[in-house]
């Protein structure tokens, strides 16, 4: 147990948890990583390629080794970074990536192959015999690889997602971005304050200067309570912003419920999309390492991060208390961690600067040179610190590295603009071109002092507030002690031995020679042939180091070398909060038709028809098989009466003196010249003059129409009207609306349709004489219902279409089945229909799939010559005029055979191939009525090959059938019934 | 040098000091028989196979950033060839075979991996369009197989079977379509080109045609002017900004397409999967990530990222088809700029302009056509004449009326 | 009158109602709607004593209520008019303009808070991308909600009615309850 | 994205339908004789700039106004928005 006094952790509170199945005990406040420190546990992880033993590095989200498995089952959460998992009572944690034991991976055998696992060597083998990379190479490579495992099973949590809007987003709830909080929460505007950590306070949390003479977290705790206790300011702590899209759109998930044991139903994050008018970027800085020989081993970790453990969460960076402590840094920051420590009991015996100025600030042993080696596979225990050539071997329990600090200006260059390296800081800041609004504070521009932080956060937010024209008054801010730490550029030791850039996938220095040894130079290049800066991590801690050896190398400076930009998002999102919280049976809302009820009732089969569930069939007693349900639905219709919910069909409400017109330009065949009270069927073209809608069009009276769509594209259909109507001729005087939901309509097919209508219209005379075939009418219903009549057809017998409004369907259905049940009344559904529109070849979605032709589908006359109509000159070029593909009907030559739709259709005796192919089935069926199966589909010339016989050939089922090219229309090709 | 297992042991024993540049940094000359404009995996494959096929010289690859840098640096890894249309599938199975034999062919290991792709059946209407794109698959030469709701459970039990809002009814299997290591072709090819002598230029930026009496002379670019026999413009995403300068507006918008991969994972997902009811298609590297997109974020960009709604739609769609992905981490998200053309299908082809020709449009499906495309292009420009699988990618096709409209959306690029 | 029984857009015979926290969420099968579009030329109408609202305005009346649905284009709200021939009543009062029966397009969702706006606030802000501060009373908009279409119309300090399109009742009538729950 | 509608002021851009060049609101004159060619120029040709672009979007999930949309696709910056019929109307009268 290495557990220090003080700190912001409540040493009162223990939690227990375990890792790797061993039980141990943390403090409220404590993060997975700090906890097990503060047991004395160091080894925590393996890396990815050469398995290697690997400590906590950081005290923060850029953890690249400290990953683990957190709980368990379906809630199992691979490569979760213990650095910034919030402990809680009861939480379980397993380290990942090993074969065995955590101490003793076999996978490290790895380590030592690892000459042969040099950088891009697989894209020099694995090549030979060929066969062999699938079932060989391959399958080795992916088990070896990834990190953690998925559990297999579904996410059992619940998420959501929500908006917010606001006048100021600051991102970072560290000194730069409490001042700028602070002072737009008091200039009354509307704030939002997130931070990824589950405290505010940032650094000031791990640092142990004052503010105002009094330690920093005091202040912070005096500002917290001013800023909750302002309406306008929303306080979002646990809340990652990992994303900065247009407009001042941002992307943030807060993490509700991950820091307690999972409670079943309560949110487990949420994704809030944040619509910022301006923001502030106060995120910090990132420590960078600087690679030496050996610089992996469980027990080096950053100084900030060491200083930040002992500080705030009061954990010693070491096994054993007694064991000493090395600080290796290029600048005064490191330092700062010595003598922190020291104040904190721990033994640090030495600081190792390669600075010849290097300055004292304790009483540490202070040399001057460098770390070069180290030993303890397990766990530090000895480094090897070399002066003037002089090496000697030190006893080390831990050593804290710095080589400075990268500003993080990830979410700044997420619209690619690109960073500027400054050489005071030795660190790249943000370039131009910031997405619109955001002005970045506090270390993340370079501001790292707390002093500078503050007053750049104040000023962001000032500055942010004045661009709205809103006036805030600068807000006192407390005076801080801290100083700029003076660094030096010094990127890397360079002696024998792998020396680590890139921990996670293992990339050292080698790696990088070898990179340019191989021309591998632009930094693209480079992570990508390295696979640099790729892993978990995003290279937070290695890309800059990276370049600077990189940059040695070609003798460039580093920013010509190039620099890096960043892509969303900031750390890793959970997939399952990105999804949203509806999934499943709500992954997208269904729509019921008005009579779903009393089709359910009916025992009907419910089927996906795009967003609508429609009546497929109903089953009656006795029916095992669903052709037996859609025979006697189609024969019903064709000897009796049937009732299908048709509400599904976009309706398009019409109106205006140029109505008529306008659906003149919009059809490709008349419609100006439709009478009132009659209905008209209606093409419609893309104006690329290809088929893409029909429907019927009825004149309710001289500037009334209503236009009906088929049921996949009502809102294509309106869509295109609209821009027709605003954009093309908005001198036409004419206005469009929905009405699709207002009225249910329903489908009354069959001879004895007209008498079962009879019996529900409130006198209304039906006679063919007064009420003819494609007629339309307003009238009343069942006592005074007001109703719209259709005398329409799509399955070839005498049928009306009968609407009324939405909520009487259902009722309407009840009683025309009801009170048609001496007439044979049935329900029929999609199935039946489908039967019905192929018995009598009417297309639908399978033929008018906008590959199609008014031509093709032999509605080419429809095409009018007299007006210009949408699609009209184009449906006239070359290759469709000249398509002679035609819609006809197939039998099967042996009527025991089924024809299948997707079957290709070729001459017989012709070999079979891409070129020879005639045409295709388009929809088949059973028809109860031919007593075979029919099909209708595309062939070439097809309207000149009546009674040929063609072969339809379905490989892929193994199946071919010969078919003989009829008429499509199998039912009452005349056309008398529909008529009578 | 030839790349081999026993080089690389060799290397190893050898403390890796034998490897060689995989490719030189040329000066350009001042004039080349051909020119080829943009070192995408597009450019530096027609590039390979001008001078290895076809036996060209004095080739030139322009290349305005790092080679690799366009589409090819940013895609999902997919190769297929599971298309409908006769203009289509032929060209792709070819791509599809010389997929098959590219690291023999390269001397690099590309990692073409033949895992499979799965298109998900959902309703009884898409069985039977995918019926007859099979049978199309079929009949040039490709493989297809139409799978039963059981054999799909087998394959891959982890989609949500249960309790989806829209029901999976089986799937339309390519068991030799798979992936490929994107970075890994363009380097096999600008490696293998480089060998046979094509200068391959970074940094050079065409800012320019010289066209004299109907001919091109030669591009003008950010190092100077370079005479050329032939262009040939191969730079998909900014086709339209390349091609004005020779004055000719294309069938062409620029749209952003984006691209998602998790955090590493142990393998859980064996091939290609993609939703048929959502937009949502996925397959996992060999490096552990699942890798996976959807549709174009639909707008008019050449800014190469991409905004929230299209990644909660990605997510909502990977959510609803394998709920056991949930608890993995976005690890990154890029976006690339697609040339969208009118019909969704590509042009190679000649232009108004004499010795300059135009190889683009390729919408999303790029990558999978890298070799093919490049055969096609470089036998275009080597000997006039339109390779046998690419002959209907014409330029006039728009005018005429021939249309390659696999998605049957008509002229609304965003659509495609 | 007909004897026909009509059921709510839920497929019941009562109309939704749930509680849960401060808020109640209570479906309006009363409500009767028909939109109104002027004709070219045409100055917009007053209804029955309700002029017709500005831009992304909600207008009360003494007899019918109004809201802005588009330029030149409006929805007429007459609450337990729901069986009425309310088209026909409009129509009547506007006869130049295009009158569309609109009652049974749209499904009613009143959301009541017991305790100020807040709790309203809590619920919109997860289910649409609107800035609230600019939702004050007597706004209507329409926008859209989990991949649906609604109209949302701020009728008081603590009643908001969200309209959706009918057959999406059950999905819309989700999106809501499920909500309110995960607000706990 | 936020759309500046000239009448409803910022929408978030997943109201909208994008459907692209402004220049389909210049539908060409079927009697013309050169019909054929100006209309395969009005729905294949693009200038498909990188920089400004005037677009067309429809507020679908709002008030069903189409838009001109004057946008920069390398920026997405967007410049000006205008009700798409009252232009047309002014060009009409211009015409």
């Amino acid at each position: 147990m290495t557990r220090l006094t003080g700190g912001v952790i409540d040493h009162e509170t223990a939690l227990r948890f375990t890792f790797n199945g061993k039980t141990y005990s943390g403090r409220k406040g404590d993060t997975l990583a700090s906890a097990l420190l503060a047991n004395g546990v160091q080894l925590v992880g393996r890396s990815f390629k050469y398995h290697r033993p690997r400590g906590v590095l950081s005290a923060g989200s850029e953890e690249p080794n400290a990953l683990v498995t957190l709980r368990g089952g379906a809630r199992e959460e691979p490569n979760t970074r213990a650095t910034v998992t919030e402990l809680f009572d009861g939480l379980v944690a397993r380290s990942q990536n090993h074969v065995g034991p955590l101490h003793r991976d076999v996978m490290a055998v790895n380590d030592l192959l690892s000459p042969l696992f040099a950088s891009g060597f697989y894209y020099k083998t694995f090549m030979w015999p060929r066969a062999f990379w699938e079932k060989l190479y391959e399958p080795l490579i992916r088990h070896a690889a990834g990190l953690g495992r998925l559990s297999g099973e579904a996410d059992p949590d619940a998420y959501d997602k929500g908006f917010l809007h606001c006048d100021l987003l600051v991102i970072g709830g560290g000194a730069a971005g409490l001042a700028a909080a602070l002072a737009a929460g008091r200039a009354g505007v509307k704030v939002i304050l997130a931070d990824e950590d589950f405290q505010f306070g940032g650094r000031l949390l791990a640092e142990t200067h004052q503010l105002d003479g009094m330690p920093a977290t005091s202040w912070v705790t005096a500002v917290m309570a001013e800023l909750s206790g302002l309406e306008n300011v929303r306080l979002m702590p646990r809340t990652t912003v990992f994303g900065a899209y247009d407009h001042g759109i941002y992307g943030a998930v807060e993490r509700v419920s991950d820091h307690v044991s999972a409670a079943d139903g309560e949110v487990r994050q949420t994704l809030w999309r944040i619509t910022a008018k301006r923001s502030v970027l106060a995120a910090g800085a990132t420590e960078r390492h600087i690679p030496f020989p050996n610089n992996d081993r469980p027990g080096i970790m950053l100084a900030g991060a060491m200083r930040a453990y002992a500080n705030r969460w009061a954990a010693s960076p070491t096994r054993h208390p007694s064991d000493p402590v090395i600080i290796f840094t290029n600048n005064d920051d490191g330092h700062r961690t010595a003598t922190d420590l020291l104040a904190k009991g721990v033994p640090v015996t030495a600081v190792v600067d390669p600075r010849d100025d290097a300055p004292t600030f304790g009483a540490y042993e202070l040399i001057t040179g460098v770390v070069d080696d180290t030993k303890g596979r397990l766990g530090l225990t000895s480094v090897r610190v070399t002066q003037n050539g002089q090496s000697r071997w030190m006893p080390c329990g831990a050593l804290g590295v710095s080589g400075g600090w990268n500003p993080n200006v990830h979410l700044s260059s997420h619209h690619r603009s690109k960073p500027v390296w400054d050489e005071a800081l030795l660190a790249f800041v943000p370039g131009k071109d910031l997405p619109n609004g955001m002005i970045v504070a506090g270390a993340a521009v370079g501001q790292g002092t707390t002093a500078k932080a503050l007053r750049s956060g104040m000023e962001a937010a000032v500055s942010s507030l004045a661009a709205l024209g809103i006036s805030a008054e600068r807000i006192d801010l407390p005076d801080a002690d801290d100083t700029a730490a003076a660094q030096t550029a010094f990127w890397h030791v360079s002696r024998k031995g792998r020396a680590w850039v890139d921990f996670q996938n293992d990339v050292t220095v080698k790696d990088i020679v070898l990179a340019h040894q191989e021309n591998m130079r632009p930094v693209e290049h480079l992570k990508r042939w390295t696979t640099l800066g790729m892993a978990t991590d995003q290279g937070k801690t290695s890309n800059i180091s990276a370049l600077a050896v990189m940059a040695e190398l070609t003798g460039k400076s580093l920013p010509e070398t190039g620099t890096t930009i960043f892509r969303p998002p900031y750390t890793g999102v959970t997939l399952s909060v990105l999804g949203g919280g509806d999934t499943g049976k709500h992954f997208r809302p269904t729509r019921y038709t008005p009579t779903h009820q009393w089709s359910a009732s009916q025992g009907a089969t419910f089927v996906e028809v795009g967003a609508w569930l429609r009546a497929q069939y109903f089953v009656q007693p006795g029916e095992t098989h669903w052709r037996q349900s859609v025979d006697r639905e189609v024969l019903a219709v064709r000897r009796g009466v049937g009732l299908c919910d048709v509400t599904t069909l976009g309706k398009i409400d019409v109106q205006g003196p140029d109505a008529a017109e306008f659906l003149n330009r919009i059809y490709c065949n008349m419609m100006g010249t439709l009478a009132v009270g009659r209905v008209r069927y209606g093409l419609m073209l893309r104006e690329d003059g290809h088929a893409y809608d029909d429907g019927t069009c009825a004149r309710l009276s001289e500037n009334h129409f209503v236009v009906t769509t088929t049921t996949a594209n009502a809102a294509l259909v309106y869509r295109n009207m609209e821009f027709a109507r605003q954009c093309l001729w908005p001198d036409l005087n004419v206005s469009l609306i929905s009405t699709t939901d207002a009225w249910a309509q329903i489908a009354v097919a069959g001879p004895n349709s007209r008498t079962l209508l009879s019996r529900v219209v409130d006198g209304f005379d039906l006679s063919n004489e007064v009420f003819p075939f494609m007629a339309c009418a307003e009238l009343t219903v069942c006592g005074g219902l007001r109703a719209r009549l259709f005398r329409i057809s799509f399955s070839g017998e005498l049928a009306y279409e009968i609407a009324v409004p939405a909520r009487y369907g259902n009722a309407l259905m009840e009683r025309l089945a009801q009170v048609g049940a001496d007439l044979g009344a049935t329900p029929y559904g999609t199935e039946a229909l489908g039967v019905m529109r192929i018995e009598k070849g009417h297309a639908a979605g399978s033929e008018l799939n906008g590959q199609t032709t008014a031509q093709m589908l032999s509605l080419g006359r429809m095409v009018s010559e007299k007006k210009d109509s949408i699609g009209a000159v184009m449906s006239r070029r070359e290759g469709l005029a000249q398509d002679k593909r035609r819609l006809v009907g197939f039998r099967p030559v042996d009527k025991s055979e089924a024809i299948v739709a997707g079957s290709h259709l070729f001459t017989q005796g012709e070999t079979r191939n891409t070129t020879t192919d005639q045409g295709w089935i388009t929809s088949a069926a059973y028809s109860p009525h031919v007593g075979s199966s029919i099909a209708i589909g595309f062939l070439e010339e097809g309207d000149a090959r009546m009674g040929e016989v063609v072969i339809a050939a379905n490989p892929l089922e193994g199946r071919e059938v010969r078919v003989e090219v009829v008429s499509p229309h199998f039912v009452d090709p005349e056309g008398g019934r529909l008529r009578d | 040098m030839r790349y081999s297992g026993f080089r690389v042991i060799k290397e190893a024993l050898l403390g890796q000091k034998g490897w060689r540049p995989l490719w030189r940094d040329p000066e350009p000359q001042p004039r080349y028989d051909y020119v080829i404009v943009g070192g995408g995996g597009h450019g530096l494959a027609t590039a390979y196979y001008l001078a290895k096929t076809f036996q060209k010289s004095r080739i030139a690859v322009l290349e305005k950033g790092w080679l690799g840098s366009g589409n090819i640096g940013r895609n999902t890894t997919i190769i297929r060839s599971n298309y409908l249309l006769p203009g289509n599938e032929p060209f792709y199975e070819f791509s599809m075979k010389l997929w098959e034999n590219l690291e023999q062919e390269t001397n690099f290991n590309s990692m073409v991996s033949q895992r499979g792709i799965i298109n998900l059946i959902h309703t009884d209407a898409q069985r039977d369009a995918y019926r007859r794109r099979g049978n199309a698959m079929l009949f040039a030469g490709a493989d297809a197989q139409l799978l039963s709701p059981n054999e799909l459970r087998e394959m891959v039990p982890f989609l949500n079977y249960d309790n989806a809002r829209f029901p999976i009814k089986g799937g339309l299997l390519q068991r030799r379509a798979g992936t490929a290591r994107h970075d890994g072709v363009a380097w096999g090819y600008a490696r293998g080109a480089d060998m046979r002598g094509v200068d391959i230029i970074q940094n050079c930026e065409v800012t320019g045609m010289r066209i004299e009496g109907g001919k091109v002379l030669g591009v003008e670019t950010s190092r100077g002017y370079i005479a050329a026999g032939k262009v040939g413009v191969a730079v998909a995403g900014s086709s339209s900004r390349v091609m004005s300068m020779a004055g000719m507006r294309l069938p062409i918008e620029s749209h952003v397409l984006q691209a998602f991969v998790s955090e590493g994972l142990k393998p859980v997902i064996p091939g290609v999967i993609t939703f048929g009811a959502g937009h949502f298609y996925v397959s996992q590297s060999d490096k552990g990530g699942l890798v996976f997109g959807g549709d174009i974020d639909g707008y008019n960009s050449y800014a190469q990222r991409g905004n929230l709604p299209v990644v909660e739609d990605v997510l909502e769609g990977g959510m609803a088809l394998m709920p056991m992905i949930g608890r993995a981490r976005l690890l990154r998200s890029w976006g690339g700029v697609m040339d969208m053309s009118m019909d969704g299908s590509p042009i190679i082809d000649r232009t108004s302009v004499d010795g300059l020709y135009f190889n683009g449009g390729w919408c999303y499906g790029g990558f999978k056509a890298t070799p093919a495309s490049g055969f096609a292009f470089a036998h275009l420009l080597a000997t006039d004449r339109p390779h046998e699988t690419a002959t209907a990618y014409r330029l006039d096709r728009f005018a005429r009326g021939y249309l390659i409209d696999e998605k049957g959306v008509g002229a609304q690029p965003n659509l495609h | 009158m007909t004897d026909l029984m009509a059921i709510t857009a839920l497929g019941a015979v009562a109309p939704y109602e749930f509680q849960i926290g401060g808020l109640v969420i209570r479906e309006n099968t009363e409500l009767a709607l028909a939109s109104l579009s002027l004709g070219r030329g045409q100055g917009a109408p007053t209804i029955l004593g309700t002029s017709m609202p500005d831009v992304g305005q909600w207008q009360a009346g003494p007899e019918v209520s109004a809201f802005w649905t588009a330029p030149n284009q409006w929805f007429i709200e007459g609450q337990g008019r729901a069986h009425e021939d309310f088209a026909a009543i409009v129509k009547a009062a506007a006869p130049d303009c295009a009158v569309t029966e609109q009652t049974d397009g749209w499904v009613a969702f009143d959301v009541y808070s017991n305790d100020g706006f807040k709790p309203l606030e809590g619920l919109l802000e997860k289910l649409v991308n609107i800035d609230l501060d600019g939702f004050e009373v007597g706004t209507a908009l329409r926008t859209g909600l989990h991949h649906m279409s609604v109209y949302l119309i701020r009728r008081s300090d603590t009643h908001v009615t969200i309209m959706g399109m009918r057959t999406f009742a059950a999905a819309l009538c989700h999106a809501l309850e499920s909500t309110a729950v995960r607000l706990r | 994205m936020l759309i500046p509608h000239p009448l409803l002021g910022l929408r978030d851009a997943q109201e909208f339908t994008y459907l692209g060049d402004a220049s389909l609101l210049n539908r060409p004159d079927a009697s013309s004789p050169d019909a054929a060619v100006a209309f395969y120029d009005y729905v294949y040709l693009r200038d498909n700039p990188a920089g400004v672009h005037r677009e067309l979007w429809f507020h679908e999930q709002g008030d069903r106004s189409w838009l001109i949309v004057t946008r920069n696709t390398l920026t997405h910056e967007i410049l000006n928005a205008e009700l798409a019929f009252k232009s047309a109307v002014k060009s009409e009268v211009l015409a």
